[in-house]
């Protein structure tokens, strides 16, 4: 394998993990606190076409990432509000949500593109890259020139690590998802321990959407999140929601998925080779159990 | 599922007030498509049911809808999440196509019935595999049967572009079953076809199994404390495995009759998502089989009415989609208050 | 002035009472596909202004269990219904057409022996063997500034399916009639709407060494063509003329005029000069499809490939050459 | 300091008592008399019909526990509510724990330990504050439980039914920890049907009968048995003798078991004929696993059970039913019931194996009167109507449900873990009664008690366990409740030397 060959597929991989782990990375923080999101599909998508509404419209990518996170955020809001609050089964709510915003998003393009289902258009910004040529071949494309939010995105799984497991809120969120009557009987309010998560999660999901409209691609297609949510989903459960676990895995699907398209040729149909990172994601959490039940020796 | 539901004056106000919550956030967003909501509902109601053949129209799309909510519904009776109903109604369509355009024993009902046992084997084999891996291993099934639906999708789109394409096609589609394995349409100009009564049979014989039968007494028991169950010497992952088996055959059957019934080959996006419209349709009528024709009814109704708003307005049809999302957040919200807190 | 428009509003007004022609369009896809639906509803705009007709389009979303309802719908109240593309309905129209024994129906991009139905089809691998010819003549000229010392070009599509394999055959025939030793890497996004996955499999394609990378993949392409600005790379658009997307990097689009069949075939119909079951080929020949040539293509081409391509377009005009199918 | 409560709600009618500072005020009643929703209401986890609490004469109406907690009243409740993969300082502080965030918000965590370190000693107890919770005894994990509330300064502590869990010889050490508690200066609400402790420990004594107040007694004014009458209504015999009827034959051996995972070690026993079998020991000495190792449950690594000759060690929990042997398990919510489900469901379950209602369909009929002739038998009490779920019915009556269902089966064997936990005088009576007929007939049970006065007064034989071994035996009328204790906590009869006093 060329040297050249390793690095295309390494930035693939990144390039496509960065919005995985951002929302998974959201959905471990609803996790730990004892709710499974299936809405993230619905949250990216939602974020993925206000930022490029706004983004188009300011002319900045800032502008446009803080109006996916709002956008997104709101809809988190509104998710956790069915499920914390009013008790609605998630996965109802969930799956609501998602195929309300794949819809609303196309509603919403009809209403205000007159009738396109896919926009692009030169005035979208694109989020920043850290743009460094230092000579060196290895720092250049391994560690340099990613999207900010990539960056972004690594530091934010360490600080969920300090945070889940350092802070305060991290005892309350872990202690919602074990053992809820525990924080009621402690006096704090499960629902709002929940809620916060929902919203952060709304944010992190909120940030994949724009990196995928904003930087993967400037455009806005319809579905165009593409079955990531539940991707980030199975890396979730995969990892138990341990946010340095959640790193790896993302990268991993990010590899499968870059893979995916690098693996096609006359011998494999693009169909097994685009099957890949699901295949992996059954896989990995396979082997994870195959391990586990080492350990215990009951059946 | 036993025990006395009383009809309070409350409840009633709850449900009047539910109503009225949930249209009149359609008619604000008909209203924001461009449409008079009164219009809107009136385009809708006219396309659902306003003629005999729309009404038709609106019962023959209950009939995946119907299937793929049962197919969550059965292994939720026993505490499993079957998300995998999409994947399985596709491998159960393929199953079908391909004994339909590849056998024939020379008597049509012969021909039908041994095709819908192919699609709902084909289903149920989709199911195996996380059950298995479920029970063997305590695998989540809800990443397991959500990821088989990627799968399987990829799977059929290889099948049908490459061994089972219709060369005559330049659509990536499987070749259109034999005309003795169609199951024809009852009435002139009509999809409509006894498809529908097969999905309302399938229902009944779910609904007596639970409430009559032993292994339906069982499934509930499993669903409602597995230690319990297994204690009193029911075989929980057996019946487990068996509801998720069951699962996957209604939805490979889904897929089954729709071919059979409908589109008599198997095309590329062959569904839009009929698993995930069923497993919310299962969702809001809390596993109950009867209920779920209900919700299944409405959901269907709001498709092809907005179908004919379509056709009449300039309100895009992906309305449809805000709508029925629309109704199960709403209707998620009241349940709370109108039947208390109970899953299933 | 103001009474003028008066007048032609009126006069118009009336001519549409008087019955005006009511054409549907009953699209597989949705309107937004960046492909037929797109190229249909252009055409039918057109038809609009000049003929003053009543349109309206069925969008299906390629939703199988919409087709039949559409198309019944819009034969029930429309008189000349475009069927685009024709063959994601085969039954159906099948079903409908017999139903509406008075209808016109138009089968787009097919052939259909049915009584009431015109045929168009298109004929795309003629129209991909041009651009492959334009893809193996350009990576040979190493003088320009995004081509490199490789001789391999790239071909991403979107879904995998047969049509697609058409342009996929199309091109590779065009890049080996022009110099048999350049390489083809073809790759498949194997979904129309993923355009960030689209752009990631042209970049794997542009890192292999592929410096003329042709797209047939509806929205994913999208992303492809932005790949070839951020990557730097020469893109060839289809379907529509796509240079206006990312300017100086398509150096032209292969078309597929749907927007022209459209508009000939309702001229026909008020002309009365329609006749049922006849076909009407769209092709190198007539110009149905063919290279977008335009400004784009001027800049960047050098004229000593644009006059190879219309040599080689006269060839396939006058069946010199027979271009291969992946249909049939 | 005053409190006042009357209430309309179905389980209190019109209830008003008073507690005072600084004492320890006991609460008795049988099980669905009201304590537990009494206690509730007063900590803002129920909100009360009607009526008003009064608190240090401040009108006061918690609709959330934060604002009992903020007033100083603490509860420990009957089911622990603590997390398992936590540490004690962090279960202890939970929902105070920001007290300890650094400026980064980081949690301190030798600060938290320090603080609660301190409240332990203080208590003079012997726990670690790093020790996550799964690895404590259940003993540690109550006083972790009131380790929490302490720590919060409460001045008020509920505690309710904090003995059940406990071995006999814990029991003195934790009453005198709560004795240490009121020294403090705190006010303790001890909710008990064990009068013996109520008796050791109580000042004044509140006495609830089906949601009424009978009255509130000092304790010199009272005996134990007036309470006990008053708390059922009518006398009742105290004390049992196990039944005689012993036979010959052997109807279950077990010779050598030992499970995977090491949890109980090379057990082996006989039951008789006729014969009761306790089974002493504090909590988490095997008891669970011996209970899975007979149900079939658990994987044997060595060693079999015989049922009437027979091995049924490679059998299913299915099988060995049919072969004759009947579970009333622990934990009647979690293991023995479905409580989302009807009372009809709940009986059928297990017998509808048998064909009892038909191979493949139900029969209601013979459900229905198989199902009131248990009801009507153990008399449980779900107001004549058999489709209400068992979640609406009282613990006691949960409890006589499913040992009716479980005494149905006509067993040859009955293996009966805590069949009393939790359940009133009148029920556990019953329930004591029933053991005596079944045994009647010649089958044998198999009592695995964490209550040694059921044991002593049901079993012709005990045998101890202690980390998963038979430690000792004894046989009626042999029995020494001071001895067997000793053998329950590893001061007597553990194999290990060092730990053994000669």
């Amino acid at each position: 394998m060329d040297i050249e060959l390793i690095t295309t597929l390494f930035r693939t991989s990144i390039r496509m993990a960065t919005p995985i782990l951002l929302a998974s990375l959201g959905g471990a923080l609803t996790y730990h606190a004892g709710i499974i999101n299936v809405a993230m599909e619905g949250l990216m998508l939602i974020s993925a076409f206000f930022s490029v509404v706004f983004s188009y419209l300011t002319g900045s990518a800032f502008y446009g990432i803080i109006a996916g996170v709002v956008a997104s955020m709101l809809i988190s809001l509104l998710y956790s509000v069915f499920v914390s609050f009013l008790k609605a089964n998630n996965f109802a709510i969930g799956f609501a949500i998602n195929i309300l915003i794949s819809s609303l998003t196309l509603f919403l393009m009809r209403v205000m593109f007159q009738g396109k289902n896919a926009f692009n258009s030169p005035d979208i910004a694109s989020i920043m890259e850290l743009k460094v040529k230092t000579g060196n071949y290895f720092l250049d494309n391994y560690l340099l020139n990613f999207s900010i939010l990539t960056y972004l995105s690594i530091a934010i799984a360490f600080l969920l690590a300090y945070i889940i497991y350092k802070t305060s809120f991290g005892l309350r969120l872990r202690v919602c998802g074990e053992m809820p009557q525990a924080l009621t009987a402690a006096g704090i309010k499960v629902g709002v321990i929940q809620l916060w998560a929902s919203i952060l999660c709304g944010g992190l999901c909120g940030l994949a959407g724009a990196q995928l409209s904003l930087y993967n691609v400037r455009m806005f297609s319809r579905d165009m999140t593409g079955g990531r949510g539940f991707v980030a989903l199975a890396a979730i459960l995969i990892s138990g929601g341990k946010p340095k676990r959640v790193l790896f895995i993302s990268l991993l699907f990010g590899l499968f998925d870059a893979l995916s398209v690098k693996l096609q040729n006359e011998k494999i149909a693009p169909q097994f080779a685009l099957m890949l990172p699901y295949i992996m994601s059954v896989v990995v959490l396979l082997l994870f159990h195959l391990k586990t039940r080492k350990q215990y020796g009951k059946a | 599922m036993i025990g006395t539901r009383t009809l309070s004056f409350r409840k009633l106000l709850l449900s009047l007030l539910l109503v009225l919550c949930i249209l009149s956030v359609w008619a604000l967003i008909i209203w924001f498509g461009g449409e008079s909501p009164f219009k809107g509902f009136r385009y809708i109601i006219e396309g659902s049911l306003g003629n005999h053949y729309q009404f038709l129209s609106t019962l023959n799309k209950m009939v995946p809808l119907i299937l793929a909510a049962a197919a969550v519904a059965v292994p939720a009776w026993t505490g499993m999440w079957n998300i995998g109903g999409e994947g399985q109604l596709l491998l159960g369509a393929f199953g079908a196509a391909l004994v339909g355009f590849s056998i024939d024993f020379g008597v049509g009902l012969v021909n039908i019935v041994v095709a819908l046992i192919v699609s709902a084997a084909f289903g149920m084999a989709w199911a195996a595999w996380p059950a298995f891996f479920k029970i063997k291993l305590r695998m989540d099934e809800v990443v397991t049967t959500l990821m088989g639906n990627y799968i399987a999708a990829q799977l059929i789109a290889y099948l049908i572009n490459n061994p089972f394409r219709d060369p005559r096609s330049p659509l990536a589609q499987t070749p259109y079953i034999k005309s003795s394995f169609v199951i024809p349409y009852l009435f002139e100009g009509s999809q409509f076809s006894a498809t529908f009564f097969v999905a309302i049979g399938m229902v009944l014989v779910l609904f007596i199994f639970r409430k009559r039968f032993i292994t339906g007494y069982e499934f509930d028991i499993t669903g409602s404390n597995p230690v319990f169950a297994g204690l009193s010497g029911i075989r929980v992952k057996k019946t487990k495995l068996l509801s998720m088996l069951i699962g996957g055959a209604l939805a490979g059957l889904a897929g089954g009759l729709l071919v059979l019934g409908m589109t008599q080959r198997v095309m590329q996006s062959f569904s839009p998502g009929y698993g995930f419209t069923g497993l919310l349709i299962c969702l809001l009528a809390f596993n109950d089989p009867l209920l779920i024709v209900g919700i299944a009814f409405l959901f269907s109704a709001l498709q092809t009415g907005s179908v004919n708003l379509q056709l009449f307005t300039s309100v895009p049809a992906e309305i449809s989609g805000v709508l029925q999302a629309v109704m199960v957040l709403f209707v998620a919200a009241f349940k709370t208050f109108i039947v208390g807190r109970r899953e299933g | 002035m103001k009474r003028l428009i008066l007048v032609l509003a009126l006069l118009s007004f009336v001519a549409m009472g008087l019955g005006a022609l009511k054409v549907a369009i009953v699209a597989g896809d949705a309107i937004g596909d960046r492909g037929f639906t797109d190229m249909a509803y252009i055409g039918i705009q057109e038809a609009q202004k000049q003929f003053g007709i009543e349109y309206k389009v069925f969008e299906c979303n390629v939703d199988p269990s919409k087709y039949f309802d559409s198309l019944r719908a819009a034969a029930m109240n429309y008189d000349l219904i475009f069927v685009d593309p024709g063959y994601f309905f085969d039954k159906e129209l099948a079903e409908v057409s017999a139903m509406f024994p008075s209808k016109t129906f138009v089968y787009i991009d097919g052939t259909s022996s049915l009584p009431n139905v015109v045929s168009v089809p298109f004929k795309q691998n003629e129209g991909a063997f041009l651009a492959g010819c334009l893809a193996a003549l350009l990576t040979n000229k190493t003088e320009l500034c995004k081509i490199n010392a490789e001789k391999i070009v790239g071909f991403v599509g979107g879904f995998d399916m047969p049509v697609i394999r058409d342009y996929q055959a199309g091109f590779e025939h065009g890049v080996k009639y022009v110099d048999p030793s350049v390489k083809v890497i073809a790759r498949y996004a194997g979904d129309h709407y993923d355009p960030a996955l689209g752009k990631e499999t042209a970049y794997s394609v542009f890192k292999e060494g592929a410096d003329v990378i042709f797209q047939a993949a509806g929205p994913t392409g999208l992303g492809i063509l932005e790949a070839a600005r951020d990557y730097g790379f020469y893109a060839i658009g289809v379907d529509t003329d796509q240079g206006y997307l990312q300017p100086g990097f398509i150096v032209s689009s292969m078309m597929k005029k749907v927007d022209v069949a459209v508009l000939d075939i309702v001229r026909m119909q008020i002309e009365n000069s329609l006749e049922k079951g006849s076909v009407h080929v769209y092709g190198i020949a007539n110009g149905g499809v063919g290279l977008a040539y335009n400004q784009f293509m001027m800049d960047t081409v050098p004229a000593s490939v644009y006059i190879e391509i219309s040599e080689i377009q006269e060839k396939i005009s006058n069946g010199e050459i027979v271009v291969d199918s992946y249909l049939d | 300091m005053s409190k006042t409560y009357p209430n309309g709600l179905e389980a209190l009618r019109e209830v008003s008592f008073e507690v005072r500072k600084g004492e320890i005020h006991a609460i008795v009643g049988e099980n669905g008399a009201g304590k537990s929703t009494l206690m509730n209401i007063l900590f803002g986890l129920i909100k009360p019909t009607s009526g008003e609490i009064l608190f240090n004469n401040n009108h006061f109406s918690p609709k959330h526990p934060s604002e009992a907690i903020d007033l100083g009243i603490g509860m420990v409740h009957q089911h622990f509510k603590l997390v398992q993969s936590i540490t004690v300082a962090e279960n202890i502080v939970l929902g105070m724990e920001n007290r300890f965030q650094s400026k980064l918000r980081r949690v301190d965590r030798e600060a938290m330990n320090e603080s609660v370190a301190s409240l332990i000693d203080r208590l003079r107890m012997s726990i670690s504050p790093d020790d996550r919770i799964d690895s404590l005894p259940i003993s540690k994990r109550q006083q972790v439980e009131i380790l929490k509330v302490l720590y919060r300064e409460a001045d008020f502590v509920i505690l309710d039914e904090p003995t059940a869990v406990l071995a006999p010889n814990e029991v003195e050490d934790f009453l005198e920890f709560v004795r240490g508690i009121r020294e403090m200066g705190k006010t303790v609400i001890f909710i008990s049907h064990r009068l013996g402790e109520v008796f050791s420990l109580a000042d004044r004594i509140t006495i609830l009968r089906r949601g009424n107040v009978i009255g509130t007694f000092d304790k010199r004014d009272v005996d134990r048995e007036s309470v006990a009458n008053m708390m059922i209504g009518t006398a009742t015999d105290l004390s049992e003798d196990p039944p005689d009827c012993l036979g010959n034959e052997s109807v279950l051996s077990v010779e050598g078991i030992s499970d995977v995972s090491g949890t109980i070690r090379d057990l082996s026993f006989q039951l008789r004929e006729g014969e009761i079998l306790g089974f002493a020991g504090v909590g988490g000495n095997g008891q669970e696993e011996l209970f899975e190792a007979l149900a079939g449950s658990l994987r044997l690594a060595s060693g079999d059970i015989r049922l009437v000759g027979s091995s049924i060690s490679s059998l299913d929990t299915l099988e060995r039913r049919r072969a004759g042997l009947a579970l009333i398990t622990d934990d009647r919510m979690g293991k023995g019931l479905a409580p989302d489900r009807s009372i009809v469901e709940n009986c059928m379950a297990g017998h509808h194996k048998f064909g009892k209602f038909g191979k493949w369909l139900i029969k209601d009929t013979d459900a229905r009167s198989f199902t009131e002739s248990i009801v009507a038998d153990y008399d449980v009490r779900c107001g004549k109507n058999i489709k209400t779920a068992v979640r609406a019915l009282s613990g006691g009556n949960m409890q006589k449900l499913l040992v009716g269902r479980e005494i149905a089966y006509e067993p040859v064997v009955l293996v009966a873990a805590q069949p009393t936990a939790g359940v009133d005088v009148a029920a556990r009576k019953l329930i004591h009664d029933s053991f005596r007929r079944l045994v009647k007939t010649g089958s044998g049970v198999i009592l695995i008690s964490g209550d040694l006065e059921e044991i002593m007064g049901l079993a012709n034989r005990i045998i101890v366990l202690y980390r998963g071994r038979a430690v000792t035996e004894m046989t009626h009328p042999h029995y020494d409740p001071t001895e067997i204790s000793y053998y329950m906590t590893g001061i007597r009869g553990a194999q290990d030397d060092r730990y053994s006093h000669s």
